[in-house]
């Protein structure tokens, strides 16, 4: 919570009109601004849920939602998020529910622009881990595994939101749950996975792209107050930030009001 | 992997056609208890559980299996939510195929999960979310194996038996194989049934109707049981075949406190409470939950009526709530 | 076959990937009129057609297409009916791939059908009938083949342009795969659908949610247009999605004379009349037949009367029967 | 016709209580016998569907009928037969309808116990030719193909019931539309089909079966007054009739009479 509060004062000091937000609601509007209209995006719960809709409610109108439950096109109503993609509350007015094979499947042919999710922990070819925290024979940690993650990051263009720290973008992941760029170059084609691919990476910090020919990370956008030093104190690889790396403008009151709104009990923008 | 190394893993045509042979497939009365329903369930079986998640999960049949003391299954789903805890804490189960396992997002990783498996007395084996719907639909299709285009590249498919990449014939592409699951036995929960078995699921389907075909024994238990009348004046509503159904369970608010789509929604304060039980102590919680929940109900009713009237009075307003415009 | 050989077959992923990337596949309006949609489909496309012999042909949007003049379709479907003749002795089409190809058993061999075949004027690609299904399955899966396990040993195999047996690397068993079929273009006709394309099927669906996913372009015609609000109210009975369809026509009796399930049945009248013109001389009979019902009517309602509304009452008489009881 | 007539009137002369009837109704009779209570059989229109509805209304009430069309359990109408197996017709009151590509899997998954056609041409290892008659590429008639028939007989045990005549019943089919035995012996199991095969050809003349070795047909009952020389007169191939050969019963009113009301119109029964 310390760094979210610190960020959110910091970014208020210049002018005083200046909205307070924590890192959630941070991750989840810097999102929403990536998605476009027309697009149709596979979103995991959370903040790319939230951010999906934001983007529905914004500049979005004609975004199409898809859950790994196997629900496309739904309206989720405020205040009524899902504890998962896979109960009853995602399918409220939805346009079509199919199994979740059908919906999976919908990726492998090609019907999805974007997926969209969240990130324990991500190297920098853009690999995630969501398995093992340690060596997966004798991990320190078994996480949750890889549910729909493995499927969208393999064919869909990626878009990742997650908390910027040393601990979580590390040089080399334990374990690839969810494939990226694997190990750089065409490594990722070669494995198998011709199509998809990392496209952004959204932080706390700022937004992370991928390099045309090495595909390693490389930041593409500075949130408001963030110094690239402050993204190297937080990354565990080298993460080149350009010279003149653009600023991202800072969340809106509407932004923001939506959000909170969406999300009143504050499960997923505490 | 070399074949050999497969074997076991993808059952042969004909033995899988003399299994299904054997089965009496014919549109009869399947209506049992759940007690009956658990003697179709053999010790070391493999099992497949409907539903996703906190949706539709065939609780009652578990807690069934749970009471019979049952061990040594090996059970697979699309994805675990508490139930998986429950397998492993009463061994029923060290040994679960699945894509994610935890009691959901909300709750955090499952700390009974973890305790098991980082501690080595059971298995968690990981396959992609649209490996597990492959396997199954390769299953229910009567072949070996479907071609897919993900999980490669990945540490999921080095560790997943029996996936191997294959060069296309005609295209030159890579593909990954991944072996067909027949399991031995389906456990699903529906909405509404027959006495025949002829389901009619609303909402979200998940992998059920793939389940159904694959495996070699299904048991349905129902929220009701309905005339086949009334199924046979929607046919095309009909999503589970009397064909593939060897027992029909009646089992009022049977996913409980999962949900069951329209009906009622998950429990949420029971769901907080089993979460707060297997936070600190994951071996003793789970054990405490399973005595308090499974083992000392005298009948299901009971073990609703543990799990309290007011939460089930919620549950399903909530659940009809999909309804409501 | 050689790999060479089976190239043109099926698609390279990228490519197919491609395709389906550049379409606008948003929540968008897409209602336009038949003549809008005949210009959606270009002369040499490969073409699906929903439904199935005597079922839910897409008749008006072929009918559209005679009088457009298409030419050098590659047309596909289950099985073929009345509308396989049309679309020889049209020029729609020389070159048909499908299962079954004749008027239906109760009028014997199609004498069109024969005529054009048996001349070489045109080309009958036979595949057994799962074997068309699991080409559009594949294609729908977004992979390059589906392996199964008839066709082998006969004589269709044979001649089967890309069918191919393997061994399989799990079981040693010899399988047959057969390559995805992605058309350019399918074209459906449903009970209805809201203006996006959302379709809600009754009864039978054939291979048509298969086509529809598979295809590179998909036309609907619909008997009604419901709102986009009736659609959300019941999402799980929708049978094809809006983001596969390109076009949507509203066309009253759009199957005529073939049935569409629980609204009309086949005007067997009218098929006793088409296949007593063309008995004796089946290629005068089946071009009278095309300038009196295809080419002279003004629009599809003027079609419709020259069946005879005699015809459509007792047709939707009986195609409302189902519900009867 | 000539054929059938005379026949019935053969059965018709010892003793004049017993009824007339047509070649296309005894087929209809002696294969519905052949089906047993509590079977699935997968039937195609015309014979094969009123010989399982016969079944279903005699000694099988428990036979579940499957049409290639999608359809699982249907009760069929007196005096409504389909004109094919894929319109609504023959959905009426069925328990469940599914896709084509669904029903036809379920002969693949081993669903179905018994596949029952029609055959137009049938070799001595039961093999069916639906495709051409002449030359594949030069045919002297292209007939309607195999439908369901090629995955029918490629995955179930098959009755096909047929007119019994020389240019039916020849050496070797023109074209294998659907396989039975293919060259006898195990040809079948190698060339990938190695469940399901003929079991039982059902014709005017008599209930033909398969050498369990050589998989070559030979008689296993003829029907009453049918003499081993009919066999030979009207097989195109040496077709062997055992000396102890059994007769089989002829249809008693009851199977008539519901032939009879299924069929008012005698569109399959003439």
């Amino acid at each position: 919570m310390t760094t979210e509060s610190t960020r959110a004062t910091l970014t208020e000091s210049p002018l005083k009109a200046v909205p307070a937000y924590t890192a959630s609601e941070l991750l989840g509007v810097m999102s929403a601004r990536l998605l476009r209209d027309g697009q149709t995006v596979f979103a995991g719960v959370g903040i790319p849920l939230l951010a999906a809709i934001l983007a529905q409610k914004t500049h979005a109108p004609g975004l199409t939602i898809l859950f790994e439950g196997g629900v496309i096109g739904p309206f989720v109503e405020a205040g009524k998020l899902p504890p998962s993609t896979n109960e009853q509350r995602c399918t409220r007015r939805a346009n079509m529910l199919v199994s979740i094979t059908e919906v999976l499947l919908m990726l492998q042919r090609g019907y999805v622009d974007v997926g969209f999710m969240g990130g324990a922990q991500i190297d920098r070819y853009g690999n995630l881990n969501s398995s093992f925290i340690g060596d997966a024979d004798n991990p320190k940690i078994r996480l949750p595994g890889t549910g729909g993650g493995n499927d969208i990051a393999s064919l869909a263009d990626m878009i990742v939101a997650m908390k910027h720290e040393k601990r979580r973008f590390v040089e080399k992941v334990d374990f690839i749950t969810s494939p990226g760029f694997i190990e750089g170059g065409d490594s990722r084609a070669k494995a198998g996975l011709p199509a998809g691919g990392m496209f952004r990476v959204v932080t706390d910090l700022g937004i992370m792209g991928f390099d045309e020919a090495t595909k390693a990370m490389t930041v593409v956008a500075l949130h408001p107050g963030v110094t690239p030093q402050a993204i190297k104190d937080n990354t565990g690889f080298e993460l080149p930030v350009p010279a003149d790396v653009p600023v991202t403008e800072q969340p809106s009151d509407v932004e923001l009001a939506i959000l909170r709104e969406l999300d009143p009990q504050r499960l997923y923008t505490a | 992997m070399p074949r050999e190394e497969s074997e076991g893993v993808t059952q042969s045509y004909l033995d899988l056609r003399q299994k299904t042979r054997e089965r009496d497939r014919s549109l009869r009365d399947k209506v049992m208890s759940l007690e009956e329903a658990a003697k179709l369930v053999d010790n070391g079986a493999s099992v497949a559980l409907g539903g996703c998640t906190a949706s539709r999960t065939p609780m009652a049949m578990l807690w069934a299996l749970i009471r019979a003391r049952k061990t040594g299954l090996t059970v697979s789903r699309s994805i675990m939510s508490t139930e998986g805890d429950l397998l492993y804490a009463s061994g029923l189960s060290t040994h679960i195929q699945t894509s994610w396992f935890s009691q959901g997002i909300v709750w955090g990783v499952s700390k009974v999960m973890r305790a098991y498996t980082e501690s080595k007395r059971a298995t968690f084996e990981e396959w992609s979310h649209m490996a597990m719907g492959l396997r199954y639909r390769a299953g229910a299709m009567g072949v070996p194996f479907m071609p897919m285009r993900s999980m490669m590249g990945s540490g999921v498919v080095d560790r997943a038996p029996g996936a191997r990449t294959m060069e296309c014939p005609f295209t030159g592409e890579t593909l990954l194989l991944v072996p067909a699951l027949n399991p031995d036995v389906a456990l699903i929960h529906v909405q509404r049934c027959d006495a025949y078995g002829n389901a009619q699921l609303d909402g979200l389907t998940f992998m059920d109707i793939d389940i159904a075909m694959a495996a070699n024994k299904v048991i349905l238990t129902t929220e009701r049981i309905v005339s086949n009348d009334q199924i046979r004046r929607h046919p095309d509503q009909t999503k589970i075949g009397f064909f593939t159904v060897d027992a029909v369970v009646e089992v009022p608010f049977g996913s409980a406190p999962h949900e069951c789509y329209g009906l009622y929604e998950p429990f949420y304060s029971h769901m907080d409470l089993y979460a707060q039980m297997t936070a600190k102590d994951p071996d003793k919680g789970a054990a405490d939950y399973l005595e308090r929940f499974h083992y000392e109900p005298k009948d299901w009713a009971d073990y609703l009526s543990r799990i309290g009237m007011a939460e089930l009075l919620d549950a399903q307003r909530r659940g009809s709530g999909i309804y409501d415009d």
